[in-house]
């Protein structure tokens, strides 16, 4: 049972959380000038590293604001959370995993 | 002023919690007036409008005027009277906020109070609370909202022993928390009391 | 000497099991993943189409991914004609996979339950086994009584809070020994000569065009003339080195054991709506799945929370379960597609197949997924039990939608 | 009758009480503070039971949980499989037997309690031996909010297994003063008989509490049997001890043969002679501890066995008290049948075994060192390293929040353990410690003599290592592991699964490591480089019942219910699960089935008025300037153009343009929609709407509120709805004219405000009536009594389903199921073509979509106007010999919804069918029970196609 830390709530378990998978993909401007492709991949296709992963997440039993987390999706450590209008990570940061892959 | 009888989802409870040992006191609050206010900036302005100073800290509850304002979110507060009718409160607090960009709900049957009173409250709460009660941490004003055992909750700690809080839990859930709360308590009766 | 405990201990393995091979230069086929599926088509690839010259790559050891991690459970009773027209490709070829491997892999047909507790329940039980007689799959909808009379522990009283209200029932369903089966998928592809080679991590492609010349990794370069991607969970660490994306999201997901017990439980019982699947294996212990975790996640072990939630919901549906106890909880890491169905299939690269996202399902899928991608590598054609199950179908809507309408996807 | 192994005095035990208890069938007797065991071996009973596999005799051989050879299954006071006879403690009328393999689950439901509790701290210390306790006094003389659990029944660990003293008085006399001052300090929490069983992230610990268990039939029934306590804690002091570990050798699981430091633990703490007759073999110092303490106590001690070739210090103590001392020398053997009998001891030098003899005994006490506990660090994902003096495996790395103390972290002595506690429990304060925090004073230990790190005993019987047993609950062997490794297998997982060592109850506590040492050994690698299996919560076996805690029966998962619940109960209402709510599904009157009531529910409705609880709809508040922008943006069709006082029905997608949600919509003002959701849908819309608006549009001017508790919700169904509304609410104009159809109106009621809504689900002239659910069942009553001429039916969801059906409108969930589009439910009307865009509106075109054979939602009318089709029935073409074609048969869809129908007066469904609207008119078949039903295809609206009757 993990502790995430609300921006506003502060740390809570996870069971409060609402997990909204990856960050920082806004919806189209127009939809319907995108190819049948270019569509897919907004509706279906999310990345999926090992490693420092920018998702979303809502405090769904408390404040039910969403909010943004940098994680690592190998050791599910959370790196820090971030308001959405925060800026975008940049590459640099979610370049690596902090640990690598752990024993099976 | 209404002739309409007013029924309470707990009725059929009252009796069992009238049992309940003076350690784990449960009453039920009174019915009150609640609006939902959100608003974009707390200010001069607002506390004007509203006269009452919304918390901005989260976690924190203020007395307001006869009822409570509750922090629910960065903008968004719970905002009771025991003197207004729902209508007049909602209407009140909209014609307050409107002008600033926010709005008011009439929330006074959404949830329902559950004043919970003595030396057990914290161990009972703790069986299905995963914050820390421990009054240096949740003391007079603060409050909270999360899960208590399977109902989502928002907690009002109304003294610094954490020996008198409130439980506003929504109505269709109250059942349930009751029953929950009974057999919460049941190891702190000395004579089971626990079927309603 | 006194006599054992029936039914208390398993098979010996054999005394060969395979080569610890050492990798060479190249091979026709390399097959990245050393689980289940990647172990089964090699097996397949030399039984069916005489390709012997592959290699199959496993990063840690072999078959220690979801293989040995799953709950076991093999059914085909699956809603849609795709699904279940391979899963009961699969089913087929478990009922002669003993003889083909040699190996006692302790398949055991006991039947599996799906539980209905709502009248939704019901209506998607019912909505799912006509389909499956339709298709040829053996089902039945069984009312409570009928329930009981199949699995009596099961909680059939009409005053908890769910109550059962009938079942799917799949009779040629069952278990089989994780282990035994992917030691024997080994076994004989060593035999054959494939090469099994282990602790060996892919780190990278070499690429001419859109072909893949070979694989690099921790024990050097590799050449391929094709590549097979069988890396479940971590299918999306293999095809971000090749530039494919992939509508895959890897999740934690948790299972648990507990100690041996007398026989109680003679089928296997699968619940959505108060999530748990629970069979009682060959050596008596109990094993029971949860329900995915929710956030993504590649550490092999989920949140206790779930786990409690697991055992409630066990207690209450089996309350004789009272105290049997956890002995042991683990988990593995299942790569989830949009609709709950795998993708199998081609590539961007003319000598890359894809075979991912088999979510809950890889273990039940094992022979039926290593025949047919066999097949599809050997004629370099998608076998018609994997067409539909393309990359593409994200593109033009055609999903194969088991998120809807079955029961529990494990 | 007294026991013949007990001592006569010494030991923990109330010597003055007597306790019955059956094992095997037989009574015998022990006494409060003993264990299941500690009485066993006092009754000179070793045997437990026979081995799983191999069925040979086992017995009790460690004092604790990693005893692997004492599995019992209790059968009063209540059946429980399999649990170490060394960690029950002993009460009257205890039952249990001895288990070969496989427990036994009770026949009856378990009536005991069982709960959870959370717990915040900001030190947890787990284990109270020295170790602990300093570090737990430490942080508590702090000020720090501090929690200690121990797995024991008292505080002490290792000190209550011998005879150590501090401050030069016993040592359990500091023990006791030091649990006293914990006691006196607000801020702890101490739990003896709590077990630390898995360690997860962020300080979280999971501890088992057997808070009754002890009492036997004495236990009180309001208390919980077993808590688990939920710690969450700033920093973790694991201070677990550790295990002796065996040395292997041929026949070493043969009953009397136990580890030298459980004999110290049964004679010091239970007052306990496991045996007249004693070999102790050893490859450390710590066993001769043992040796002299036996012998002290009147156990003839034959020889110590030290593996060793220059012995220990100690040699020179054994002999002044005339015990012999073999250095260089190992147990390469036993005999004996029910116990042991005797033990072959030879020369050890080398590696090579030389010839030896046999020395009788009736114990046979091993030591091959010491295994910390370092379970709760490791499933911290602590990494281990391997120290090849100890022949052991230490935390290998400093943990944020964890650390690890004592003998845990391979500390040896213990003045060095209350030391390492104390100075772990310092690095946790936020401030400086105390300024009484004073350690006692421990005598010095003797400089030991380094272990000698040995796996095995090279098996000279001739049996290859098949009785040399590494795992005794697995019966797994030496000779095992070897065919492992013959076989291929390098992997020390490999050799686990291929060997099943580590699997059994005890999860491999003694055996683990002895498998790396001995696979390493095989293999010629380094046993770093081996390594062990991972250590995996829990780390003793947990109750499923103590996980489940008090989510049982009616706390298993809430029951919602409206403000009128207990007026459906009243009114014998038969109840169905939607979600979490309980609705009424009908309300039977006595005499009359499923079918009867719906029949007579639907007629009121159709003919005269019936009235429905609602009030499960989910409800939102939208409001702000740009509420109605952000309706267009979430539902199909256009809301924006919506005026006040009306009412629209609308869909909601998802991205992928299938239909997530229906319901209509209220303008309440130009900012301010009362936005109306299925029951099911509510929590998830309002969601949908939040996670929109924060995400994508957060320069919207607009705020969502849940109302669903709000507002009760009452649809008044029928012809005669108008009668009873226009009569309880009399100041409102019910007439056509002055309230249309999809408007609403406020009013009120003896002063409190109600709204009204010409809604209908079911194709009657119907009107929806929203109240504070406060006076819900005063106005339900006062629409009942209204309704009293014109016969007012409530009625329940099943009547709702069927009135809908008939008018062809779908129920999400039930007639779509996540891969339909409102063109497929035949709602093109409801999808908006004058709107750039709207939520899914992209997916709408995509190639998959404009396929032809979509499946349609249509009706279905059996032919023989007789047969309900079973809801989820599928459909093929019409068979003209009437028979089914072997499989597979291509299916054109399946049946949603189905019912009777007592304004048609014959079945009828509604069905997804492949291109369904181009085959109204067709027959098909839908195969019911083995025969082929004809159906034919109709459009989906039977009842009032015109919709003539909503208007009354």
């Amino acid at each position: 049972m993990q502790l995430i830390a609300c921006p506003w709530c502060g740390p809570r378990e996870e069971v409060e959380f609402h997990y909204g998978g990856q960050a920082h993909v806004p919806y189209p401007d127009s939809p319907a000038e995108l190819s049948d492709e270019e569509w897919a991949h907004y509706v279906f296709f999310r990345d999926n590293p090992k490693g420092r992963f920018a998702e979303r997440w809502n405090h769904s039993a408390g404040c039910r604001r969403w909010f943004n987390a940098i994680r690592d999706t190998a050791t599910y450590r959370f790196e820090r959370v971030y308001r959405l209008d925060d800026p975008k990570p940049g590459v640099t940061e979610l370049a690596r995993s902090r640990e690598e892959g752990t024993a099976p | 002023m209404a002739e309409l009888l007013r029924t309470s989802p707990l009725d059929a409870w009252t009796d069992a919690l009238e049992r309940l040992p003076d350690t784990v006191r449960i009453a039920v609050e009174p019915y009150v007036a609640m609006v939902d206010v959100r608003l974009g900036t707390v200010g001069a302005a607002a506390s004007a409008a509203l006269g009452v100073d919304l918390p901005t800290a989260p976690g924190t509850w203020v007395p307001a005027g006869t009822g409570r304002a509750v922090w629910l979110g960065p903008d968004e507060w719970l905002l009771s009277s025991t003197t207004e009718t729902p209508e007049e409160l909602e209407a009140r607090v909209r014609a307050a906020v409107l002008p600033l960009g926010g709005s008011a709900t009439d929330v006074s049957a959404q949830r329902i109070g559950l004043r919970l009173t003595g030396a057990r409250v914290r161990d009972v709460l703790a069986k299905g609370c995963s914050i820390d009660l421990h009054p240096r941490v949740f003391g007079r004003g603060s409050s909270a909202q999360t899960t208590l055992g399977q109902a989502g909750v928002v907690l009002l700690a109304l003294f610094d022993a954490a020996d008198d809080v409130v439980v506003l839990v929504r109505s269709s859930f109250a059942g349930y928390l009751a029953d929950w709360l009974l057999d919460a308590a049941l190891e702190f009766t000395t004579t089971p009391t626990h079927d309603r | 000497m006194s006599p054992r405990t029936p039914g208390a201990d398993l098979p010996e393995h054999p005394d060969r099991l395979w080569r610890d091979a050492e990798p060479k230069r190249s091979y026709d086929v390399v097959i990245v993943g050393g689980g289940g599926h990647g172990l089964a088509t090699a097996h397949y690839l030399a039984k069916n189409h005489g390709i012997t010259n592959v290699a199959v790559l496993e990063k840690g050891w072999l078959a220690g991914g979801n293989m040995a991690r799953n709950t076991t459970i093999i059914r085909s009773n699956y809603l849609w004609d795709e699904s279940s027209a391979i899963y009961e490709h699969a089913l087929k070829l478990w009922e002669g996979l003993e003889e083909d491997l040699g190996y006692p892999i302790l398949f055991s047909q006991r039947g599996v339950l799906n539980l209905a507790h709502t009248l939704q329940d019901v209506r998607d039980s019912v909505r799912r086994v006509e389909a499956n007689k339709l298709n040829g799959v053996d089902a039945e909808w069984l009312e409570p009584d009928e329930v009981r009379k199949v699995c009596p522990v099961v909680n059939t009283s009409t005053d908890i809070r769910y109550p059962v209200l009938g079942a799917t029932y799949q009779p040629r369903a069952g278990i089989a020994k994780h282990d035994y089966v992917a030691w024997g998928f080994a076994r004989r592809a060593d035999e054959a000569g494939v090469d099994l080679v282990q602790d060996c991590e892919v780190t990278g492609f070499t690429t001419d065009g859109n072909r893949v010349t070979g694989v690099r990794t921790t024990r050097g370069t590799i050449g391929a003339g094709t590549v097979a991607l069988c890396a479940a969970g971590h299918t999306s660490v293999l095809t971000g080195m090749l530039g494919i994306r992939v509508p895959v999201q890897s999740h934690p997901l948790q299972a648990l054991v507990s100690e041996l017990l007398e026989p109680v439980h003679p089928t296997v019982v699968m619940s959505n709506a108060v999530h748990v699947y629970v069979s009682q294996a060959h050596k008596g212990e109990l094993v029971m799945g949860a329900g995915v975790d929710s956030y993504n996640g590649y550490g092999q072990r989920g949140a206790f929370h779930v786990i409690e939630r697991q055992m409630a919901a066990a207690v209450e549906l089996f309350p004789v379960f009272a105290r049997a106890h956890l002995l042991r909880t683990w988990g593995g890491i299942v790569d989830v597609s949009p609709d709950a169905s795998p993708i199998v299939g081609r590539t961007p690269y003319d000598n890359v197949y894809l075979n991912c996202g088999w979510g809950t399902g890889g273990f039940k899928a094992t022979p039926g997924i290593g025949s047919a991608l066999a097949y599809t590598i050997a004629h370099d054609e998608p076998h018609p039990y994997v067409a539909p199950f393309t990359l593409d179908r994200f593109v033009t809507g055609a999903l194969v939608d088991e998120h809807g309408a079955a029961a529990v996807a494990h | 009758m007294t026991s013949p192994f007990r001592t006569s005095t010494g030991g923990r035990i109330d010597r003055a009480t007597t306790v019955e208890f059956t094992f095997d069938g037989q009574t015998l007797r022990g006494h409060p503070g003993d264990t299941l065991a500690s009485a066993l071996l006092a009754n000179g009973r070793h045997q437990i039971a026979t081995s799983i596999k191999l069925g040979r005799p086992r017995g009790i051989a460690a004092a604790w949980a990693e005893d692997p050879g004492g599995l019992v299954q209790i059968e009063e006071p209540f059946p429980e499989p399999m649990l170490l006879a060394t960690t029950v403690e002993l009460h009257e009328g205890l039952a249990a037997h001895g288990l070969p393999g496989q427990g036994r689950l009770a026949d009856v439901p378990d009536s005991a309690r069982y709960d959870a509790v959370h717990h915040h701290v900001d030190v947890l210390v787990v284990g109270a031996g020295p170790a602990g306790l300093a570090a737990a006094l430490t942080a508590a003389r702090a000020g720090a909010r501090v929690a200690l659990v121990d797995e024991q029944s008292e505080a002490g660990g290792s000190l209550l297994s011998g005879t150590e003293r501090l401050d030069d008085a016993p040592a359990l006399q500091w023990v006791a003063a030091a649990v006293a001052e914990l006691a006196g300090l607000p801020e702890v929490l101490h739990l003896q008989r709590t077990t630390a069983f898995g360690s997860y992230d962020d300080g979280f610990v999971l501890a088992l509490e057997r808070r009754t268990d002890h009492l036997g039939a004495a236990a009180p029934k309001h208390v919980s049997r077993q808590r688990v306590w939920r710690i969450r804690a700033r920093s973790i002091v694991v201070a677990t001890g550790a295990h002796e570990r065996p040395v292997v050798f041929a026949d070493n699981d043969r009953p009397g043969i136990m580890l030298a430091g459980a004999a110290r633990t049964f004679l010091h703490r239970y007052g306990v002679l496991p045996g007249r007759e004693a070999v102790v073999f050893t490859t450390n110092d710590s066993a001769y501890d043992a040796a002299l303490d036996l012998h002290r106590a009147g156990v003839h001690v034959q020889a110590v066995v030290d593996a060793r070739p220059e012995g220990s210090p100690r040699r020179a103590e054994c002999e002044r008290a005339g015990i012999r001392v073999l250095s260089g020398a190992v147990v390469t053997g036993t005999r004996g049948a029910e116990r042991i009998t005797h033990a072959l001891v030879a020369p050890f030098a080398d590696g090579e075994v030389g010839a030896g003899s046999a020395i009788t005994c009736d114990l046979l006490l091993v030591s091959g060192g010491w295994n910390p506990a370092v379970h709760l660090f490791s499933q911290a994902r602590g990494r281990l390293r391997y120290d090849a003096a100890l022949g052991a495996f230490l935390p290998g790395e400093e943990l944020d929040g964890l650390a690890v103390a004592g003998s845990a972290a391979g500390v040896p002595d213990l003045a060095g353990c209350l030391t390492d506690g104390q100075r772990v429990a310092r690095a946790t304060l936020a401030g400086p410690p105390a300024a009484d925090d004073r350690l006692p004073t421990a005598p010095e230990s003797a400089v030991p003599t380094p272990p000698l790190v040995l796996w095995r005993v090279p098996d000279t019987s001739g049996a290859d290592g098949s009785t040399s047993f590494v795992d005794l609950q697995r019966d797994a062997t030496v000779a095992d592991i070897a065919r492992a490794i013959g076989a291929g297998l390098r992997s020390i997982e490999h050799v686990k699964r291929y060997t099943t060592i580590g699997t059994a109850h005890d999860q491999g506590k003694t055996s683990g490591v002895l498998t790396s040492g001995i696979t390493a050994e095989l293999l010629a690698i380094p046993v770093q480089d081996t390594g062990t299996t991972t250590f995996r919560p829990p780390y003793t076996p947990v109750a499923f019942a103590a996980l489940a805690g008090r989510d049982r029966g009616r706390l298993f998962d809430p029951e919602r219910v409206t403000a009128l619940h207990e007026w459906h109960v009243a009114a014998g209402a038969v109840f169905e699960d939607v979600g979490q709510w309980k609705r009424p599904r009908h309300y039977p009157r006595p005499g009359e089935d499923m079918e009867a009531a719906v029949l007579r529910e639907c007629a009121a409705a159709r003919t005269g008025v019936g009235i429905l609880d609602g009030s499960t709809l989910g409800k939102i508040d939208v409001q702000g300037p740009d509420a109605a922008v952000l309706l267009d943006r979430l539902y199909t069709n256009l809301m924006s153009s919506l005026k006040v006082g009306s009412v629209r029905y609308g869909v909601m997608c998802g991205v992928d343009g299938m239909v997530i949600d229906d319901g209509t919509v209220l303008r309440l003002a130009e900012d301010r929609f009362l936005v109306l959701t299925t029951t099911g849908g509510a929590a998830k819309v309002l969601d949908w709407m939040e996670e929109w608006v924060q995400t994508e549009w957060p320069d919207l001017r607009v705020h969502c509120t849940s109302v669903t508790e709000q507002w009760c919700t009452f649809p008044v169904v029928g012809p005669r709805s108008r009668d009873v509304v226009g009569a309880v609410f009399p100041q409102v104009d019910v007439s056509a004219e002055a309230f249309p159809f999809m408007t609403w109106r406020d009013t009120t009621l003896d002063g409190v405000p109600v709204r009204l809504a010409r809604i209908s689900f079911s194709g009657e002239l119907a009107f929806e009536v929203y109240v504070n659910p406060w006076y819900a069942v005063a106005v339900w009553q006062r629409l009942l009594d209204a309704g009293r001429p014109y016969g007012i039916t409530p009625y329940g969801t099943e009547t709702m389903h069927v009135l809908r059906a008939e008018k062809g409108y779908p129920i999400i969930g039930q007639d779509t199921d996540g891969t339909v589009t409102p063109h497929d439910l035949g709602m093109a009307w409801a999808v908006s073509k004058k709107k750039p865009d709207f939520v899914g509106k992209r997916s709408f075109a995509r190639p998959a979509n404009q396929d032809p054979l979509r499946k349609h939602l249509v009706g279905l009318l059996p032919v023989d106007r007789q047969t309900v089709l079973p809801e989820g029935s599928q459909i093929v073409e019409f068979r003209t010999d009437g028979r089914l074609p072997p499989p597979p048969v291509p299916m054109l869809g399946h049946v949603t919804s189905s019912y009777r129908s007592a304004e048609l007066a014959r079945p009828f469904a509604l069905a997804l069918v492949k291109g369904g609207r181009e085959r109204i008119g067709e027959t098909v078949h839908v195969p019911v029970d083995g025969t082929l039903v004809p159906v034919e295809v109709t459009g989906p609206v039977l009842v009032d196609p015109e919709g003539a009757r909503r208007d009354g």
